[in-house]
């Protein structure tokens, strides 16, 4: 075991853990811990673009944006939150800029902006170009710019360190409401050796992405296993409002790659079997440019009712043939190639088959504006910041409008990492580590390596893929309380059954097989608290939609979900959601 | 890669080639027998054959050459390598195939 | 539309068949009686479908039979630049290369890249690769004063430098240079990529810094134009144009 | 608004960068190697292809050839170029092959000393050639050319 101390630990190098390395690390001594390396982080994978009223194309101002995303997020926004996230996107986007990031440009030099779902004029008069892009790489050349500001400033990467375990100074669900907790470090498996490795910090953020993976079809990553969002959980502080899942409409079909929503912002249609434009049927308004949940549900609709494609008709079409070739080699270059390399359809000439794809948490773990992590409803813990996706402020609410996380990345990442350093800045010293800081994380770890060769009949991979399949089943578009009970007790033999798994590998370098175990234990237990609050929330708002509760109860549920896991089991709670200007209206486009 | 291995295979064989070419023409200082001995060597078939090569790994190595000049010189020659790849065997294959019936006429025909 | 419902047919149908991946795999722990760092070939025979890639089929190694097959990757589908390999004798990322564009008829021989010291049978320590990028101080060098809003730069000035943008870090073109696998020292096309996309645009102002360094013995005249890098790379980069601007950059004193 | 237009200063090229020995190097190559190609092909045409080809090299067909000034330039300037785009060249090579410091140093005076060998030894030769080497006697020696004769 090796030792570590610093000012400020970040966990995670995404978009969020760079964009708040940037600031911690000018301010006090900073390590970031990250699994993967940096410019691997899967903010390099989102497309399309980042939301910020700049006005450079239209007319536009942050205060539309603020309510374009709280009604995209269907009411549940924490509107203080949204607030402050559009009025900084504008600076967030000029900063990326200034640090050399190449956003496409207009004929006059600036930014380029385009439309995308849910984004309007006026309060929902009509599409507005809101999203800044660099062609449909924008997360890639987000995560590009951010890491090549933490290489000119030096900032202090430990690549390929698994944190697995958050050390606080004392039980946050024995401590009474107003007692202090205060974080005191975390514990990371080092991947190369097989070493654990303390890490004594005044301040943590957790930066830790999403957890797509508790899906079969999803967007994300073989990595985004919800780490960060597992850990919090097993330290005894809540996940919020986990069962907000955005299902993307443009996946491609059976395989979930991304065909970012810039695809219909620059003009692209979906079609059913008939050819027709359905959207037109579903919101008649902005059409193919509805926020994401809607569209997802049109299209899971269309297909349920027989008006699906293909031998199975199970997906729907979309449909770029009547843009300019030229067109699309310069605004949407690299998903046309996802097309072509993966489903060999050439996007020019065929429309493209497209299904609903799993694809970003709206939940996570909760925080304030400042992105101090809350360990109930008002108290926060000191010294523990989220950030990212895997944090819930809550600025995306009940449905993420499409360009907001990158934006959330940079907001939220920034506030994180000046709040994190200046805390640090105010303390003596961290919380000291109890002797036995490494206990759980050696112990995880040595359970797992004595069950190479031991009597474990369960594979690692065979529950996964049944949890997944499981998941999309019942938990995806459309679920019911019969649907959610399905799922929950196939979760629970799921985790009975991983409690006899074995692996393969007993080596000490670059165990990967290991670290597969350890990452099916948080999908299994998040995709238990995705169903309990799904269960709970009888009601259909945004990407929670309940085919037995189809309509929206601002009455009982107009209130976040807090899930706290405790040794009975899991705890449900509610928490009021924040409402500054914008009362709840139906959402109509 | 391959025309790479080509060059630098050539340019080094052409490189002692010269110094052994050089080593022997200066025996034109020392006699004209001494010289004549040597280059009557050069006459036989197998210095024939490997006069030939030689010949070959020039010319090669200098349309590769000028292949190399070009694609780091202009765009279009650099997006079109692989057509100048083939266009150097062209050449050289011509170029050989002028050469090389004259030159086997010279070294077996014993004229 | 029937064209599509052709098509379409294609992307459902299960048509599936058996191919053979022989790996190099690398032993660090010396498991099984081997000595520490032992390397040796072993073949798996997968059942694979006709939108399988060579990553499905590693997974369905790792997953199914061998669990210590190691490997990294991590977004399957091309833009995390993770897995890198060496895939019948070519480098490409494993999740962009389609089984049945390989002749699954023959083996599919499945190697680490080569140049950097293998760590564990398809993972390399990357750490020599990063340094160079490093080296090339890769963050944009802008002089003046900082402007309130953005910098300007038209559409002509971003389009300069945009094919070196898209590159993804995996060193698929480093580790296919036939001048890096003898001489660790260079550079490296990607570095030289990197240094390209701050050299050419417009709004920076330390290309001549970033030149200096690249006029190095390990530098930029290293290149011997040999293309490899330019097939390797999996965003379709090309590369040694990249490197020829740099050249030429360097040459005429103009950029 | 007020960003201000972006007319940034390309900096000109300063003193350090032009002095590059790699550019150099690379530069010579290329422009060595263009003008190699013209003596080179000339030297081979006119030595293997015109006349009787390689069997009419001897030591009157030499001796021939450098009784004239253009001649005696062309191999010259050849002799130079070519040594050194060659030892430029096998340079360049052992710096990709040779990593052990030491090994690469002893290889590069080799070539260094080669080199100059060669140019020294090749310039005397070409320079100094007298067509109608005489021996002791004062009698021409068996194979100079048949002009030799004339000048007596
Ligand atoms: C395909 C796709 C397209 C998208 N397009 C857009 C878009 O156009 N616009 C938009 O606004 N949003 C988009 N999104 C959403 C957005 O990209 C993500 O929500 C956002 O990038 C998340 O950033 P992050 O920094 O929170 O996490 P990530 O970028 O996922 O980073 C997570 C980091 O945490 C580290 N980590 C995880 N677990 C551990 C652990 N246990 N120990 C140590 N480190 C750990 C990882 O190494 C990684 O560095 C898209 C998402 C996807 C999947
Ligand atoms: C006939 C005309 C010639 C031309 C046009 C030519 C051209 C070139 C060029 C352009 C290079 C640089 C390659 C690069 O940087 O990648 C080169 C390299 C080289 N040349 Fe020549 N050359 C010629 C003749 C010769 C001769 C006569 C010799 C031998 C003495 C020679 C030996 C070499 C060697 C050893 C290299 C280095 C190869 C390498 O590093 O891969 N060349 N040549
Ligand atoms: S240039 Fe291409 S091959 Fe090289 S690292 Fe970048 S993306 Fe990979
Ligand atoms: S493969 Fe190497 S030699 Fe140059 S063109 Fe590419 S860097
Ligand atoms: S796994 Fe990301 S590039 Fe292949």
């Amino acid at each position: 075991m090796t030792n570590h101390e610093f000012d400020v630990v970040i966990v995670g190098a995404g978009g969020a853990g760079m964009r708040a390395a940037l600031e911690s690390s000018q301010r006090a001594k900073t390590a970031v811990l990250t699994k993967l390396y940096p410019t691997r982080s899967h903010t390099g994978a989102a497309q399309g673009g980042m939301a910020a009223a700049l006005a450079n194309v239209e007319d536009d101002n942050a205060e539309w944006h603020t309510f374009d995303t709280v009604k995209g997020g269907d009411y549940l926004v924490d509107q203080d939150a949204a607030e402050i996230l559009c009025k900084e996107a504008i600076d967030a986007v000029l900063d990326l800029e200034k640090m050399g990031l190449p956003f496409n440009r207009t004929t006059a030099g600036k930014v380029d902006q385009r439309r995308f779902g849910g984004h309007t004029r006026n309060h929902g008069e009509a599409a507005v170009r809101r999203a800044c892009y660099a062609a449909d790489r924008t997360g890639h050349m987000i995560l590009q710019t951010l890491y090549q500001q933490c290489i000119k400033q030096e900032v202090e990467f430990f690549n390929e360190f698994y944190v697995l375990d958050l050390i606080l100074d004392s039980d946050p669900q024995a401590a009474a409401d107003g007692d202090e907790v205060a974080v005191a470090g975390v514990v990371a498996y080092q991947l190369s050796t097989g070493e654990v490795h303390t890490f004594r910090a005044k301040s943590v953020i957790f930066a830790t992405g999403g957890a797509g993976k508790v899906f079969k079809t999803t967007s994300n990553a073989h990595t985004l296993t919800g780490d960060g969002m597992g850990i919090a959980l097993r330290a005894g502080l809540p996940l919020e409002d986990m069962e907000f899942f955005q299902f993307h409409p443009t996946g491609l079909a059976g395989l979930g790659i991304l065909l970012s929503e810039a695809a219909r912002g620059e003009g692209g249609i979906l079609r059913n079997s008939e050819g027709e434009r359905f959207m037109e049927r579903y919101a008649p308004t902005i059409k193919d440019l509805a926020p994401r949940d809607m569209v997802a549900r049109a299209m899971a609709n269309e297909v349920r009712e027989g008006r699906g494609c293909g031998p199975h008709k199970d997906y729907v079409l979309l449909d770029l043939t009547h843009l300019e070739p030229a067109h699309i080699d310069e605004k949407l270059p690299d998903i046309t190639e996802f097309a072509r390399t993966y489903l060999g359809v050439e996007p020019y000439t065929e429309p493209v088959p497209v299904f609903p794809t799993a694809h970003y948490a709206m939940g996570g773990i909760p925080t304030n504006v400042n992105a101090e992590v809350l360990r109930n409803n008002t108290d926060v813990v000191k010294g523990l910041y989220a950030a990212g996706e895997c944090a819930c402020v809550s600025v995306h609410g009940a449905n993420r409008l499409g360009t907001n996380s990158l934006l959330d990345i940079n907001v939220f990442g920034r506030r994180a990492g000046i709040a994190a350093a200046e805390y640090a800045n105010s303390v003596d010293a961290a919380p000291e580590l109890p002797a036995d800081a490494d206990a759980t994380v050696a112990g995880l770890v040595a359970s797992l390596r004595e069950t190479v060769g031991g009597d474990g009949t369960e594979r690692v991979a065979q529950i996964r893929k049944e949890l997944q399949e499981t998941m999309d089943m019942n938990v995806q578009v459309f679920r019911t309380a019969e649907s959610l009970a399905e799922a929950a007790g196939a979760v629970k033999g799921l985790r009975e059954r991983f409690a006899s798994i074995a692996i393969h590998d007993r080596g000490q370098r670059f165990n990967t097989d290991l670290l597969e175990a350890v990452e099916l234990g948080f999908l299994l237990e998040l995709a238990e608290v995705v169903i309990a609050g799904a269960d709970g929330r009888k009601e259909s708002r945004g990407g929670h939609y309940r085919e037995d509760f189809p309509t929206r109860d601002d009455e009982n549920y107009m209130q976040h979900t807090m899930a706290y896991a405790t040794p009975e089991g899991l705890r449900m709670d509610w928490k009021p959601v924040v409402v500054t200007k914008y009362q709840p209206m139906e959402r109509k486009y | 890669m391959w025309m790479w291995v080509v060059h630098r295979a050539t340019g080094v064989a052409i490189f002692f080639f010269l110094l052994v070419h050089v080593l022997d023409t200066s025996l034109v200082r020392v006699s004209p027998e001494a010289y004549n001995e040597v280059i009557g060597a050069y006459k036989t078939p197998i210095y024939g054959l490997i006069e030939a090569g030689l010949v070959a790994a020039i010319v090669l190595h200098a349309f590769n050459g000028l292949r190399i000049i070009a694609v780091d010189r202009w765009t279009w020659a650099l997006r079109r390598q692989r057509m100048l790849v083939w266009i150097v065997w062209g050449i050289f294959a011509v170029l050989m195939a002028g050469f090389l019936p004259r030159h086997l006429m010279h070294v077996f025909g014993g004229a | 539309m029937t064209a599509t419902a052709e098509k379409t047919e294609e992307v459902g149908a299960v048509e599936s068949f058996t191919v053979t991946l022989k790996i190099l795999r690398h032993d660090p722990d010396g498991l099984d009686g081997r000595e520490p760092g032992a390397e040796y070939w072993e073949e798996f025979q997968v059942e694979a479908h006709a939108t399988d890639r060579v990553l499905d089929a590693l997974h369905a190694i790792k997953w199914e039979q061998d669990g210590t097959l190691a490997f990294r990757r991590s977004c399957a589908h091309g833009v995390c630049g993770s897995d890198a390999m060496r895939i019948n004798a070519r480098n490409r990322l494993a999740c962009k290369t389609l089984l049945k564009d390989l002749n699954p008829a023959r083996p599919i021989t499945v190697e680490p890249i080569k140049g950097l010291p293998v760590e564990k049978d398809l993972i390399v320590d990357m750490e020599p690769f990063f340094a160079s990028y490093r080296d090339i101080m890769p963050f944009l060098m802008p002089s003046g004063p900082t402007p309130e809003r953005e910098r300007l730069q038209s559409p002509e000035d971003r389009e300069r430098f945009d094919d070196t943008t898209k590159c993804i870090l995996c060193a698929a073109c480093t580790t296919s240079c036939p001048v890096f696998w003898t001489d660790g020292q260079y550079f490296g096309p990607q570095a030289i990529v990197g240094a390209h996309r701050f050299i050419f645009d417009s709004r920076d102002d330390g290309e001549w810094d970033r030149l200096e360094i690249l006029n190095d013995q390990a530098g930029v005249w290293k290149c011997r134009t040999a293309f490899n890098c330019t097939e390797a790379c999996p965003r379709g980069i090309e590369v040694t144009k990249a490197i020829s601007e740099v050249k030429r950059a360097l040459t005429s004193g103009e950029v | 608004m007020t960003a201000p237009e972006l007319t940034a200063p390309r900096r000109p090229m300063n003193r350090r960068t032009v002095g590059g020995a790699e550019r150099w190097s690379w530069i010579f190559q290329r422009v060595s190697g263009v003008v190699l190609i013209v003596l080179i092909f000339t030297h081979l045409f006119v030595n293997l292809l015109t006349g009787d080809g390689v069997s009419q090299i001897d030591f009157a067909f030499v001796a021939g050839k450098w009784a004239s000034p253009l001649w005696q330039w062309w191999d010259f300037v050849m002799l130079v170029l070519a040594m050194m785009h060659g030892t430029n060249g096998m340079r360049m090579l052992v710096n990709d092959y040779a990593t052990r410091p030491f090994v690469r140093a002893m290889l590069h005076w080799a070539l260094r000393i080669s080199m100059i060998v060669i140019i020294v030894l090749g310039s005397l030769v070409i320079w100094t050639f007298d067509p109608c080497p005489t021996d002791a006697a004062g009698e021409l020696l068996e194979g100079v050319p048949s002009f030799c004769e004339s000048v007596l």
